[in-house]
């Protein structure tokens, strides 16, 4: 019985993340940060350049699989591809441009980077932007592996694919 | 030992005495808290099924009483989608997984041994290993709600809602896991219960003498050694690898298939049903016999219907699936196997019908469940051949009208029997007789509470409301029926409660039993109440389909067994003539290790695959223990 | 509470039996062509299966009702089994009862498959083609047309014209849902990858709601679509109204409105013809104000409503994808204003 | 009421090394449980095969079938290592037994040395593509069978050269045989799924 009670405890530790799902974001997470080209450490929330700031989505998940679906929707897959990299870097990789912690890839998201990457700051909101660099980060396997998922459902996200399989002609 | 007063020889007396001293010894299960882990008889292990089942159905029906609160009214905030979602998820895994199947296979282990005479199952280490895998199972699924990981993708958990992007979190793995535990242990029940009907029965009782109960067990056992696999397969091998290593088995983006899923499922689900209601009929048949004073006409039938309906059972999984748009051949054929289906209950219950119009009415409280069962049932397997045309079925499926037929179904044929059969083997679990007015107005309030409960969901779903959701808009015009279904599962919870209170002021202060209260035929009759660990001094030998309706000159009984070994006799599989002595094992904590080692690495593969490799060698190392032989060693020659 | 519960019986009989009259969401009464046909099934079905029940649930009491003769009983606690003679008996009107049985079930299964094949979908050459999508938890429709420029691509709200068969086809780009609009036919799931399809063809006009019908996450329950069938003038006259690009802003507080739109989050997602939003993933919002609902069904198509559920999308649908986006005091109303404005 | 006519069976032999014996029975029952495993897990190979034009997908290699082929032998052999050890064990001729099953264990493990080897040269993992998963699922479960099946060998084989040994480990070592001549018979139809079955009615 002892034995099973560690057992749970090992997977409390490790789930007590993974489980959380914060379907309403609290308003202080709505911030958006819309001077995406400030270059002043002063910004909502902390300093976003100090390597230390933790993500408040760590082993979410929730939040991870948000992001994978955010990563579709806005379109960072358009350069990114699905992590490999296109007209963007690839995003599963160990040298990071502009810094691989947390804090330097939701300063990326916010305010863009040069040769094309477009800010997002004043588009979306604080909350959006940890789930993306969950999901980011989770590509790398920096994230805990219970809350990753080992792979995505992406079927067809052009529908016109779909039909050409009922016809019987292959992708 | 009241049977032995009745005795004609003194000397006769006293030889049962010291045999049933020495049995005693042999038999009697270590005491003190390792002893409690290292039980093997089977009706302390059917006995702690029964009752952890029993646990799970209070558990599954608080959940269903907050689901009804929920939507007892329209826009109800009471439980929010993700907590509705993750409640009525674990309601009906809980009621299929860890209440029905359990059950069923709780009262065989208890029973089955009893009625063919013999003193335990054939593998008494297995059915300690299956209770303690059950139990784990269970505590996994519910030590989950402690963790916010509760699955909430249906009992059914169809990818990709239940797959890697669409669930994240931990919840579906639980589930998946837990369903490993719980076939691990039906599939250990079915095995042994396959065995010691064949190998152990009491000689001269033939195939044709083996009572209807057990041929119930016997059916619902081979059905699960052929669909439980299947379970395994989608649950285990194809949604937890997905989920886990990245597997691609639903996923069409590389060549899978969701329908795949729903396929294997499904080829285990509807099978499952079976496994839950063909006890229940043996249930039925074994109060009908000690009810109406007769033996169930047509018993040939009865056997030869619960075959074919196990057979017809593997044949129509796809009647679960007819909105996908399946090929409309393959759609008329499984239409056409569903309804046969109808035809081997039907049978059933005619035969039922003749016994009691030609029988001797007694209107216990297991009656009283049997009539309810009755009403129940026939409204549940109608509805039922309904679903089964295709037309029909599409505009029921997934609505309220087939929550109403389940329910007609599972609460009518399965658990209106099992209380039925509670009542009436009471006497023999307890050695008291339990509380008959108290069990009559039990039987009243769910009988009633039932019907209020689920009837209106028949028109509820004609009228349009869809499983499985949270909360519906005022104008839908549900509200009213919705809250009488609510009232209903009040008064089933009421009734519910007083079935507790009963069970527990009977088993202190009800009237003393005796071995036979209900002057019934069959041998768990013969054996007292509750029954010695090795159930009977000398083993019954017998003459007849109701040996204990037999003039009592022409019983006879075995002698010259061992009284200082658990020794069982091994009888031809189908004429039961003696073939050889067998020696059972003894007390042995190592099922309860092996059980253990195997939970600690199956938890550990919810998280990460490569614990799977630690429950093998821990659940290995149980087993070494378990084989390993003990000194002194058996005796050659 | 007896009395309370007594009365909701009442109430749930009155409903089930005005329920035949208008048209809420009920399978019970079809204004479809097909939904009728399962209909007059489904009485059959309902007398014949209730005609049996009553036989059994008579001979069943009357076991129990019976006066037993003594004789008979004794003879039954003596043997444990009735005289010979009446035992052959019972057992041939059993076998007579499993025969009967038998040919009542192959009888259903003849007309169920008849009916089946009425329904199944079969190349109707005039029926007008209409793609689905199910998506977590809205629905995708467009109109299929040879000419690109002329697909009508709508959500949640499908328009159809009376007396012409319709080909749902339909398919998933996340989870498995179901269509199904029980006035009109029985439900279809969708499912990713797959191609699935029925015929609908409503024979009167009128608004009929149907609702996903197969489990497909956290707001399963708040997944509903109208269909709403017209005399075919109307339904052409919507179509080319459909077709038309949004209507641009006419008023600087509706022109704001539109700027509130393209610079937040709300362009990635919606389309707007006429306005660089293009976004794909999330309902077409191009003639938005022609509709009647919002979020699926959840709420009437009010300015109101509209500003709440932008204000707060996860309070009156938790779990769904519509982002909260924050919004400068001030811009709700010019935004509510433009969006109730698109025609 | 205990009757009084007896039954009188002192004189039953006290076990019987042979398929009467209720392990036997049971053993039988736990292979039909992963027979029926395996029969779902072709079925699964075939449904996904007949479900897309192109088997396997383009960028995987084939299976090899020479080294499968070629392992065939030390399995179908060490068969009849088990059929030694279990006449062995029926005669309660220590030596047979122990000859029976070290040379089954020998040739099992030489196979579980050729699946190795096999698996290590696959060119697709189980998270490839829906090919890459239904191959490895099943090679991966038998392997696991054929080793779990192995080590149950070892133990008996243990503890039958210590000399400690009774009925009920002669009837082990039989019913060992017997899950051995399963987990043989139920690769062949496996062995020509896996190997043969993309290469007849796969693409060309």
């Amino acid at each position: 019985m002892r034995i099973i009670a560690v057992a749970a405890g090992c997977l409390a530790l490790a789930s007590c993340q993974t489980g959380k799902e914060n379907l309403r974001p609290a308003p202080a997470r709505l911030a958006v940060y819309s001077d995406a080209a400030r270059e002043s450490q002063i910004q909502p929330g902390g300093a976003l350049t100090e390597p230390n700031v933790t993500n408040p989505d760590y082993g979410s998940a929730f939040a991870i699989s948000e992001g994978q679906r955010l990563f579709d929707w806005y379109n960072c897959s358009g350069c990114h591809a699905h992590g490999g990299g296109g007209i963007g870097p690839p995003l599963i990789k160990t040298q990071w441009i502009y810094g691989g912690e947390p804090a330097n890839i939701f300063d990326t998201i916010v305010k863009g980077r040069p040769n094309g990457m477009p800010s997002w700051g004043g588009r979306i909101p604080q909350y959006q932007i940890w789930e993306l660099v969950a999901f980011v980060r989770s590509l790398n396997h920096e994230e805990p592996t219970a809350s990753t998922a080992p792979r995505g459902d992406n079927i067809e996200i052009n529908p016109a694919n779909i039909t050409n399989k009922a016809q019987g002609e292959t992708k | 030992m009241s049977t032995l007063a009745e005795l004609p020889s003194p000397q006769l007396a006293a030889e049962l005495e010291a045999e049933h001293q020495a049995l005693r010894r042999v038999w009697n299960d270590r005491g003190g808290f390792w002893g409690w882990f290292s039980v093997t008889t089977h009706q302390a292990i059917g006995m702690r099924y029964i009752v952890t089942a029993f646990i799970f159905l209070l558990l599954g029906g608080v959940e269903a009483l907050l689901m009804r609160f929920q939507l007892a009214r329209p826009e109800n905030t009471l439980l929010g989608p993700d907590l509705y979602n993750r409640i009525f998820t674990t309601h009906g895994t809980t009621m299929m997984f860890l209440f029905a199947v359990p059950v069923m296979e709780g009262m065989s282990v208890y029973l089955v041994p009893l009625m063919i005479g013999t003193r335990n199952v054939a593998f008494p280490r297995l059915n300690a290993f299956g209770y303690w895998m059950y139990l784990a199972g269970g505590l996994v699924l519910y030590g989950a709600a402690f963790f916010n990981a509760l699955p909430n993708a249906g009992w059914f958990s169809y990818p990709p809602l239940s797959g890697p992007q669409y669930s994240p979190g931990k919840g579906v793995d639980v589930w998946a896991q837990m369903i490993t535990f719980t076939e691990i242990s039906a599939m250990c029940v079915a095995v042994e219960i396959i065995v010691t009907i064949f190998r152990m029965r009491a000689p001269g009782m033939s195939l044709n003498r083996i009572p209807l109960f057990c041929w119930g067990s016997l059916v619902q056992s081979f059905m699960v050694i052929f669909a439980m696999p299947s379970v395994m397969i989608a649950s285990t091998v194809m949604l937890l690898n997905d989920r886990t290593i990245g597997t691609h088995f639903v996923n069409p983006a590389e060549g899978g298939d969701p329908l795949l899923y729903q396929h294997v499922f499904w080829f285990f689900g509807h099978p499952e049903v079976y496994i839950i209601f063909i006890p229940a009929l043996g249930m039925i048949s074994s109060i009908l016999e000690a009810d109406t004073r007769r033996g169930v006409l047509g018993y040939p039938a009865i056997v030869l219907s619960q075959v074919a309906t196990a057979f017809i059972g593997f044949g129509l999984w796809v009647h679960h699936m007819f909105a996908t748009g399946l090929p409309q051949i393959g759609e008329a054929y499984f239409t056409a196997a569903s309804m046969m289906i109808a035809i081997t209950t039907g049978i059933i219950i005619f035969c039922w019908i003749a016994t009691l119009w030609s029988g001797r009415l007694r209107l216990t409280t297991a009656l009283h469940f049997v009539f309810g069962f009755l009403f129940i049932f026939v409204i549940g397997g109608l509805t039922g051949v309904m679903l089964a045309s295709i037309p029909l079925d599409l505009q029921e499926h997934d609505t309220y009208f087939v929550v109403a037929h389940f329910h007609y179904v599972l609460i009518g044929g399965a658990l209106f029997p099992l209380f039925g059969a509670f009542h009436f083997w009471f006497p023999k679990f307890t050695g008291r007789m339990i509380n008959e007015t108290l069990g009559k107005i039990t039987f009243w309030m769910l009988f009633i509470g039932f019907n209020v409960t689920f009837f209106p969901m028949h028109i509820l779903g004609l009228n349009g409301m869809t499983r499985r959701i949270y909360t519906y808009p005022v104008e839908m015009g549900w509200g009213p029926a919705n809250a009488l279904a609510t009232v209903g599962a009040c008064i089933i919870a009421l009734g519910g409660i007083l079935f507790i209170a009963n069970v527990l002021n009977s088993r202190k202060n009800g009237k003393v039993a005796g071995s036979d209260p209900w002057q019934a035929g069959t041998l768990e009759w013969a054996a007292a109440s509750p029954p010695e660990p090795y159930n009977f001094v000398r083993l019954p030998v017998v003459n007849g389909r109701y040996p204990l309706w037999l003039p009592a000159e022409e019983r006879a009984a075995v002698t010259g067994m061992r009284t200082d070994k658990r020794e069982i006799l091994i009888t031809a599989s189908v004429d039961a003539e003696p073939q050889f002595l067998h020696v059972l094992p003894s007390t042995t904590i190592w099922p309860f290790l092996a059980a253990l080692g195997a939970t600690i690495g199956l938890v550990g593969s919810i998280l990460t695959f490569s614990w799977y490799y630690v429950a093998v060698v821990l659940a290995g190392i149980g087993l070494l223990g378990w084989f390993w032989p003990r000194r002194p060693l058996e005796q050659e020659g | 509470m007896k009395r309370r519960a007594i009365a909701s019986f009442f109430i749930a009989a009155a409903i089930t039996l005005n329920g035949c009259m208008s048209t809420r969401q009920s399978a019970l009464d079809a204004t479809g062509i097909e939904a009728r046909s399962i209909l007059h099934l489904w009485w059959f079905f309902l007398i014949l299966l209730g005609t049996i029940f009553a036989i059994v649930m008579i001979l069943t009491l009357g076991a129990l009702l019976r006066r037993q003769p003594a004789s008979e009983r004794q003879f039954v606690e003596q043997h444990h089994t009735p005289p010979q003679e009446r035992e052959r008996k019972l057992s041939r009107m059993v076998s007579g009862a499993g025969v009967i049985t038998g040919l009542i079930l192959f009888a259903l299964i003849v007309i169920s498959v008849i009916t089946g094949k009425s329904i199944a979908p079969s190349g109707a050459s005039n029926a007008l083609l209409v793609t689905v999508h199910g998506n977590q938890w809205w629905w995708y429709f467009s109109y299929d047309n040879d000419d690109a420029s002329k697909i009508v691509v709508t959500a949640n709200e499908l328009h159809i014209p009376v007396g012409r068969p319709v080909l749902i086809r339909g398919t998933s780009l996340d989870v498995i849902h179901s269509f199904w609009v029980p006035n009109l036919m029985g439900k279809r799931d969708l499912i990713p990858s797959r191609i699935t399809e029925e015929y609908l063809t409503a024979d009167r006009p009128g608004r009929f709601r149907g609702q996903c019908a197969e489990f497909c996450g956290l707001e399963h329950a708040k997944m509903a679509l109208w269909i709403i069938a017209e005399p075919p003038d109307q339904f052409q006259a919507w179509m080319n109204q459909q077709l038309q690009p949004s209507v641009a802003p006419d008023d600087p507080d509706k022109q704001r409105g539109l700027q509130v739109f393209l610079n937040h989050e709300c362009i990635f997602c919606h389309n707007i013809n006429g306005t660089p939003a293009h976004g794909q993933v999330a309902p077409d919002l191009t003639h938005l104000a022609s509709r009647s609902t919002i979020a699926a069904g959840t709420l009437p198509n009010t300015k109101g409503n509209l500003a709440g559920w932008i204000a707060d999308p996860q309070r009156i649908k938790p779990g769904n994808y519509m982002a909260t986006v924050p919004l400068e005091s001030g811009d709700m109303q010019p935004l509510v204003d433009y969006l109730e404005s698109l025609k | 009421m205990t009757p009084t006519r007896t039954l009188e069976l002192s004189g039953l032999p006290r076990y019987d090394i042979s398929n009467r014996d209720p392990l036997f029975f049971g053993q039988v029952l736990l292979c039909c449980i992963e027979g029926s495993m395996f029969c779902i897990l072709m079925a699964i190979y075939f449904y996904l095969r007949l479900s897309v034009d192109v088997w396997p997908p383009p960028g995987v290699q084939l299976p090899h079938v020479t080294a499968p082929t070629i392992a065939l032998v030390p399995l179908f052999l060490s068969a009849l290592g088990s059929y030694w050890a279990s006449q062995g064990a029926k005669k309660n001729d220590r030596p047979a037994m122990l000859v029976g099953m070290i040379g089954n264990l020998i040739l099992g493990f030489i196979f579980i040395g050729l699946r190795y080897r096999e698996i290590a040269t696959l060119n697709f993992k189980w998270s490839t593509d829906a090919f890459g998963t239904i191959t490895w699922t099943i090679l991966y479960l038998h392997t696991l069978d054929v080793i779990a099946d192995l080590m149950m060998t070892v133990v008996l084989t243990v503890l039958i050269a210590l000399n400690r040994y009774g009925p009920k480990q002669r009837i082990g070592v039989h019913v060992d045989s017997v899950v051995w001549y399963f987990l043989v018979a139920i690769w062949i139809p496996m062995y020509f799924v896996l190997y043969w079955g993309p290469r007849w009615v796969g693409t060309p």
